[in-house]
């Protein structure tokens, strides 16, 4: 069978194939041209394959545009189980790559294997860091601070919520789950806090990435009990979220990417997680010469990796530009959004 | 022979090969309208090919068929059946889980609009039929739950529904009671008087003196010659069919029984629907002796012997081999008692068809010495006691050894079988229709080895629906009937007439319940 | 012409025309939608054989199915569809994992315990299926698919408890270094082995950056094993006796309940082996979450199939998927084509395999029109 | 309380309705003598077909029927190996497991400039009462339309197989074929005809996956329906209506597990993600048991043998 990647959070469309952050245009370090002709870039995709819909595929896209920006040499390799990690990270290392990138956490150990077997390759990990001790000195870690844009769709949904009900659908727990999760628990907070009323978020997992049908069933129930806004982490399952919503004509809140296109009348919002442009920026760092290795790249709000899209007809601009202050308010550090449990925990007491 | 309208059927000519076998080689057979033909030839000869190829089931490679004078060219079922033919096949074509009706109506549905069936009218139209010909049969009942002699009528039906002129059985009577075979004879004229024409296969010579105006004789695939019956005595019909011959009458010895090896106390089984079947039955069979059974299908054969064999449950009652009761154990406790049965279906518990004829051979031993050892097969030692037993036998071919069991024809296979059985020098022989299905030859060798398995003093319980069978073989004939031993006669002390009586259910030394 | 229609009687030619339709209908497909199959078949063929260690690679990914395999083709001998080995292989690498965890012996009681622990548990597994149909007649299908879902989510129990979870990773703990069975695994990587392998380029490469280990030499004796099982012994005898005719075999004595959950428990146990062998073998040596079947079970059906169901013959399909499924990663690598004409190109192949049981009885026909035109 | 049940049942039948499109088209193969395990595949390839024509025409119900025409076309491939070739059936439904997703996907590729999901559908098929409800149990209650297909499905399979001629016929060739064309039924062609129609059927079941519980195909749009399916056939005992009841009790036991999710129910969601399947061996141990399959099942039929 086919899956989507287990620390993945997200479902999207590939002909949908980026999607820029409301608030600045371009990426970091787009405003360097480099020349990549001959450079030669691999990246191995973890047993989600390259079709994921999800952070594999957006990875890929981020090359492809590379590709396109500045002739890299770019390719994948699909891993079908975990055994295959270390073969085709061999296999990136035999053609004469000069990066390659391993997709998902569930690749770094054996990515540190690799890398240490090839200390002249430089290798980028997405969804993982290193701590400093055993960071290996030829891995660039690139994480995602998915708790940011999760924190504004929350609080957009507190904000939009007529019934003081909203859900949440995971797909299988993860840490990167935990961030989607938790960051946006602590936006409905806050806009309870702000609303001074009640709001309750009913969280389900799926324990599947794939069961759309589960998807349905589990936002059905939610939208039944009360909820009348459904954000989703969970892939496959969240377009079954996104059609019950379409079907109930209630809300649904996207991820990764903007999934309004799936029913846009009922897709209220989405929490962008970009992938693809920390791909492309820390490759062209890498290209540049820039010793990328050793370090963990962070990408959140500063650094335009995520975000919510601009378009905001469902909500009106009042909620909108209410969020852009929540955003505002998060990259000047004023808000911390939390990404695990015993985050979200004490960020909960500390708005009492 | 000229091609003439006289004729229902003129067959000229006709070869069909299977694989590299010529089963027909240039095979004739002319039929008379109106009359009763009978097909004679050994196992294997090539009667029921002939036949499928009339039919359409198969396609000669040479060969013309006329029907009524006309040529026709027959290549499928439904051709044979626009033209009037119906056949009632050797081993039944009927859907087990359907109803009588709905297997005599298949493929020529009554129907209402749409193709919705009409099974009212088809149940009429079934049961006109039965009326008109005195074929009885219950329309609704499934045909998995009636006797063979009443699939046997549900199949003659199915021909006649379709208005088939001329009938083909292909060895009607291998599984049908005495008292079946003379309704079913009587049937034939019947559907003579009809206008109808008929071609019988059997083996039984009898039931051709009985019933034919004609018979072909087929061997081994040629044809040898056709007969009026009236001018030919039984012998001289065993004899064309053979080639040289036979002694058709069971040569035997007074029995000599000794002690008593085998008994049979009270004993009750139910039925698959948990009807009782075997109903407080006893009897014993002494060493060197053969007890046969007679009885009508349905009354209880096969429980008993699935009961004793431990395929079933006994719900009371003992079963004991030389004092030990084996009774509600297990199949294999049955078989190292030292009981070997030669079972009635012997394709589907007695050999394991895609074994091959080595591994059949040692179905029972395949665990002992020297077949065995340390749970690992003595191939050499399996090959060459199965070698032995198809010199000893006449398994034919005489190198099948190494081949599937499924390429033997059926009278090979039974050898094999008998072979197997005896070679296990059980105490106890349990033989349920041995004889089933095979030709003059081979049941006189059937025959023969029970009761010389008798005269080397094994106790033999003969189970056979063949009244002649029993009468001429069995030392002691116990009547089955209703699950029960009604009465037990030792050979000689009665006639067919009496036993066929008490099958029956009739009367006799007041001893029927 | 004799001569021809032997050969074509033999199964092993239905198999390679087989493959060779697979191949000829996956370069019409690749030809189709604008790639030059020359040029994909090259980097199969070098994916599979460019390199001593890809060789290996192949062997190592080829162990596991191959075992899987040997379980489908043993039940199928016996007349059982085990469409279970996926779940028999995913709660075989859970219980490999949690005792190669949790236990930390020398590696001479501790690689048997981890291995035996996988074994059991797919046995207990296909067990279950058998005890199910023994017992209840409850068809092996049925109960198989609920029984792979069931050790899915077992086995993502399993990684999510605490006790056995790896913080920060969506993984288990892995097992102990002394569950390892990979040649030399210490001293491959220490200096006097690495001195000693830097002589031969060819082991090098093959002990250093591959994870070759015992398992495919598991894989053959078990093969063998199974082989000789069903055909020389007599508890084989009544298996394959079952298989064939479930009444005769019961009439002749032979306990047909009883050797239905043997089976199966067999089966069960070969799928179980398999994933101890991949958790002792190679690396991460733990489970993770799982978010699809990985299909180290199905794939097992597949093989078994091409293989004809022989077990022997489970080693060289084994081999072949291995390849296919190691060195098809290198067509869409080097010339771009989709993964997905890998997964058309096996599935053709295995339909191919279906439809050329016909060849035999052609070679009869063959035979039969010379002996027609010899008349 | 009423929400809560008209939730169970909304998600019950919501859940099924694929299920039983594929379940069904299993059933009418095996009940003609032909083993199908290639459901999956052709539900793959219907679910894409039928959003990918859905798409293209804008009208789903077009989408839908061009999806059973494909699952048709590619059950096909099945009739010939299996009925015309006399293949081993099992082989041949696991290659078209195999074939179907890798078809599906690749032709998604070329129609969908690269990407491997395509583009949401204009149009879903319609909700029998239209479009969203406010009330909580109406909008619960309010079924696809495929779920009401489904049951006619079932209940004109159940006429046609057991009132009509051609169900007569075709039960009689799965029972015994060589009593069936001694009659002059032909074997083939009804073999033939039945496997179409299970990948017409099939290809419905896929295509509301992507037509109606979902509005697109992605790759794992169907990942699993087409063995539920086909161990619903069997626990269904091969007669349409306990197909019909399997896939229901099937998608009663997810919806429930669903729904101790929602009411926050103290087990682990991996052991209630179990449940659906537990249940139902429970279910088949104590009121199910054994199921014997038509006699000739997954038997190619060959004329003259016995
Ligand atoms: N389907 C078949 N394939 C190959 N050979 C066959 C087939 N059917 C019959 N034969 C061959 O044709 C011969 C004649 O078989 P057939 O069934 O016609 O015999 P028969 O005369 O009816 O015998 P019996 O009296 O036992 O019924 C057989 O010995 C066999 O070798
Ligand atoms: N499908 C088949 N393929 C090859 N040979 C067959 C086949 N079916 C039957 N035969 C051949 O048929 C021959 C006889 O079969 P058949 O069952 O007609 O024997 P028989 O003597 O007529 O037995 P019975 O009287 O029990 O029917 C065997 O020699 C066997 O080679
Ligand atoms: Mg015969
Ligand atoms: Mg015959």
């Amino acid at each position: 069978g086919t899956g989507t990647a287990v620390s993945s959070a997200a479902g999207s469309s590939a002909a949908e194939s980026t999607a820029s952050v409301a608030s600045a245009a371009g990426t970091t370090s787009n405003t360097t041209s480099v020349d990549g002709k001959g450079y030669k870039i691999r990246m191995v995709t973890d047993t989600g394959g390259v079709n994921d819909q999800s952070f594999n595929q957006s990875s890929w896209e981020g090359l492809q545009n590379l590709k396109k920006d500045t002739g890299a040499d770019v390719n994948y390799i699909e891993s079908k189980q975990e055994s295959d990690y270390a073969t085709n990270l061999d296999k990136a290392a035999d053609d004469e790559s000069k990066l390659i990138w391993g997709i998902g956490f569930a690749m770094a150990q054996s990515i540190g294997t690799a890398a240490k077997a090839n200390p002249d390759i430089n290798y980028a990990i997405v969804d993982n860091g290193y701590d400093a001790k055993s960071m290996p000195a030829n891995v660039a870690g690139v994480m995602f601070r998915a708790q940011e844009p999760s924190f504004i769709v929350g609080y957009i949904a507190g904000k939009t919520t007529k019934t003081g009900k909203v859900g949440f659908v995971g797909g299988i727990t993860s840490n990167i789950i935990d961030q989607f999760e938790f960051g946006y628990k602590a936006g409905v907070a806050y806009a309870a806090k702000e609303l001074n009323k009640k709001i309750t978020v009913d969280a389900q997992y799926a324990e599947s990435f794939s069961d759309s049908s589960k998807g349905k069933a589990i936002a059905n129930s939610m939208f039944s009990s009360g909820c009348d806004i459904v954000f989703h982490a969970a892939g496959g399952v969240g377009v079954g979220v996104i059609a019950a919503a379409k079907d109930a004509g209630k809300y649904a809140i996207g991820v990764d990417r903007d999934q309004a296109y799936l029913a846009p009348q009922n897709v209220l919002t989405s929490a962008l997680k970009l992938v693809h442009a920390a791909v492309e920026d820390v490759s062209k760092k890498s290209m540049s010469g820039e010793k990328i290795g050793g370090k963990t790249y962070t990408y959140g709000l500063t650094e335009d990796a995520v975000g919510i899209p601009e378009e905001h007809k469902l909500m009106g601009d009042a909620t909108y530009n209410a969020a852009l202050k929540v955003e505002a308010d998060i990259k000047s550090g004023k808000i911390t959004p939390p990404a695990t449990k015993a985050e979200f925990e004490k960020y909960q007491s500390s708005l009492k | 022979m000229e091609v003439s309208s006289d004729y229902a059927v003129q067959m000229h000519g006709i070869t069909k090969i299977f694989g590299t076998f010529c089963a027909l080689d240039k095979v004739d057979l002319d039929v008379k309208k109106g009359t009763i033909h009978s097909l004679l030839g050994e196992n294997g000869a090539g009667k029921s090919t002939l036949m499928n190829v009339l039919y359409g089931l198969y396609q000669a490679d040479e060969g013309e068929i006329y029907l009524n004078g006309e040529k026709v060219n027959i290549t499928n079922p439904n051709i044979a059946i626009a033209h009037g033919i119906g056949m009632v096949h050797q081993h039944f074509m009927l859907v087990d889980n359907f109803t009588v009706t709905q297997n005599i109506i298949l493929g020529n549905e009554t129907t209402s609009r749409f193709g919705v069936l009409d099974m009212k009218k088809a149940r009429e139209h079934v049961e006109g039929l039965v009326q008109k010909y005195g074929l009885e049969v219950d329309p609704d009942a499934k045909v998995e739950d009636i006797s063979v002699g009443m699939q046997q009528r549900v199949e003659i039906l199915k021909a006649l529904y379709r208005g088939a002129d001329l009938l083909i059985l292909d060895e009607p009577t291998a599984v049908l009671t005495p008292q079946e075979i003379e309704d079913l004879i009587e049937i034939m004229h019947n559907l003579i008087a009809d206008g109808k024409t008929i071609i019988i296969i059997t083996h039984k010579l009898k039931e051709i003196k009985e019933s034919s105006d004609t018979c072909t004789i087929i061997r081994r695939g040629k044809y040898i010659d056709t007969v009026n019956v009236a001018d030919e005595d039984e012998e001289e019909l065993a004899s064309k069919m053979v080639g040289h011959a036979v002694q058709l009458v069971v040569e035997k010895t007074p029995a000599q029984p000794g002690e008593v090896v085998f008994e049979i106390d009270n004993l009750n089984v139910k039925d698959d629907r948990g009807l009782p079947a075997v109903q407080n039955l006893s009897l014993q069979v002494h060493a060197g002796e053969i007890v046969g059974i007679a009885g009508i299908d349905g009354n209880g054969q096969k429980e008993l012997i699935e009961a004793v064999t431990n395929l079933t449950k006994a719900e009371s009652g003992t079963v004991k081999i030389k004092g030990e009761e084996i009774q509600n154990t297990n199949p294999r406790n049955v078989i190292d008692h030292k009981i070997a049965t030669i079972h009635e279906d012997r394709q589907k518990r007695g050999l394991v068809m895609d074994f091959t004829v080595a591994e059949n051979a040692v179905l029972e031993k395949y665990r002992t010495k020297p077949y065995s050892k340390n749970g690992m097969l003595n191939r050499a030692e399996i090959l060459s006691f199965t070698n032995g037993l198809i010199k000893d036998y006449d398994v034919r071919p005489e190198d099948c050894a190494k081949h599937p069991a499924r390429g033997l024809s059926g009278g090979n296979q039974q050898k094999v079988i008998i072979g197997r059985e005896v070679a296990n020098e059980p105490d106890l022989l349990i033989a349920v229709q041995p004889t089933r299905g095979l030709d003059v030859g081979a049941i006189e060798y059937v025959h023969k080895t029970l009761i010389r398995e008798r005269d080397r003093g094994r106790a033999i319980l003969l189970v056979s629906l063949e009244l002649d069978e029993i009468m001429s073989v069995a030392d002691t004939i116990d009547v089955l009937y209703k699950g029960q031993i009604v009465d037990s006669f030792r050979q000689g002390e009665v006639d067919e007439k009496t036993i066929g009586l008490l099958m029956a259910g009739g009367e006799q030394n007041g001893k029927d319940s | 012409m004799e001569k021809t229609v032997k050969i074509l009687k033999k199964p092993i030619t239905s198999t390679i025309i087989a493959i060779v339709c697979g191949f000829a209908v996956a370069a019409i497909i690749l030809a189709v939608a604008g790639y030059n199959p020359g040029a994909a078949f090259g980097s199969l063929f070098s994916g599979i054989f460019g390199k001593p260690k890809y060789i290996s690679n192949v062997i190592i990914k080829a162990t596991p199915i191959t075992l899987t395999a040997l379980s489908v083709a043993f039940a199928y001998k016996v007349g059982l569809f085990n469409i279970g080995a996926e779940g028999q292989y995913i709660v075989g690498a859970a219980a490999a994992n949690i005792v190669g965890y949790l236990c930390n012996f020398p590696p001479i009681i501790q690689i048997p315990l981890v291995v035996l622990a996988g074994t059991a548990a797919g046995a207990l597994w296909g067990g279950i299926v058998g005890l199910l149909k023994a017992k209840f007649g409850i068809h092996e299908v049925l109960t198989s698919i609920m029984l792979n879902w069931i050790a899915f989510y077992l086995s993502n129990l399993i990684v999510n408890t605490t006790m056995f979870h790896q913080p920060n990773s969506t993984a288990a703990y892995p097992v102990n270094a002394s569950s390892y069975t990979m040649l030399l695994p210490n001293w491959k990587t220490s200096d006097a082995g690495l001195a000693a392998l830097s002589g031969n380029k060819w082991l090098r490469e093959v002990m250093l950056k591959t994870d070759v280990n015992f398992g495919f030499l598991v894989a053959i004796a078990a093969a063998i094993f199974i082989s000789m099982l069903l055909y020389r012994s007599t508890k084989g005898y009544e298996l394959r006796a079952v298989g064939m005719n479930r009444d005769a075999a019961e009439f002749a004595g032979i306990p047909v309940a009883k050797n239905i959950v043997i089976t199966m428990l067999i089966a069960g146990a070969l799928s179980g082996l398999a994933a101890a062998l991949v958790i002792t073998g190679t690396n991460p040596h733990r489970i993770s979450t799982l978010s699809a079947f990985e299909n180290s079970g199905f794939n097992g059906l597949s093989v078994a199939f091409i293989a004809g169901s022989s077990p022997i013959g489970c080693i060289f399909a084994g081999l072949l998927f291995g390849g296919l499924l190691y060195g098809g990663q290198s067509i869409q690598a080097n010339i771009g084509a989709p993964s997905e004409i890998i997964n058309i190109m096996t599935g053709t192949i295995v339909f191919f395999v279906a439809l050329t049981k016909i060849v035999p009885a052609l070679a009869v026909r063959l035979e039969k029109r010379g002996m027609r035109n010899a008349k | 309380m009423l929400n809560n049940i008209s939730l169970l049942i909304g998600n019950t039948f919501m859940y099924s309705a694929p299920l039983i499109f594929g379940a069904l088209g299993g059933v009418i193969s095996e009940r003609s003598g032909v083993v199908n395990l290639g459901i999956e595949g052709m539900m793959t390839v219907g679910a894409f077909v039928g959003t990918a024509v859905g798409y293209f025409t804008g009208n789903p119900w077009i989408g839908f029927l061009v999806a059973g025409l494909a699952g048709g076309l590619f059950a096909l491939l099945h009739a010939v190996a299996s009925i015309t070739f006399k293949a081993d059936q099992t082989i041949s439904g696991i290659a078209l497991n195999l074939i179907g997703p890798g078809l599906a996907l690749f032709l998604c590729r070329m129609f969908f400039s690269g990407a491997t999901m395509t583009q949401p559908v204009p149009h879903k098929l319609p909700k029998i009462l239209g479009g969203a409800q406010s009330n909580t149990v109406a909008q619960n209650l309010n079924f696809d339309s495929t779920v009401i297909l489904a049951f006619v499905a079932m209940l004109v399979m159940w006429f046609v197989l057991y009132r009509t001629k051609w169900g007569l016929r075709v039960r009689s060739v799965g029972e015994h074929p060589a009593a069936a064309d001694t009659l002059g039924i032909s074997v083939t062609r009804t073999r033939y005809v039945c496997v179409i129609l299970s990948g017409v059927l099939a290809g419905f079941g896929g295509a509301s996956m992507t037509l109606a519980v979902i509005q697109q195909f992605t790759p794992t749009a169907i990942s699993g329906q087409g063995f539920i399916a086909l161990a619903a056939v069997i626990f269904g005992k091969w007669t349409p209506q306990g197909a019909y009841g399997a896939c229901l009790l099937f998608g009663f036991a997810q919806a429930l597990a669903v729904f101790m999710g929602l009411v926050k129910v103290p087990i682990r969601s991996e052991i209630l993600a179990m449940l659906p399947y537990i249940l139902t061996i429970i279910v088949l141990i104590l009121f199910v048991g054994r199921s014997v399959a038509p006699k000739s099942d997954g038997l190619p039929y060959e004329k003259g043998t016995r």
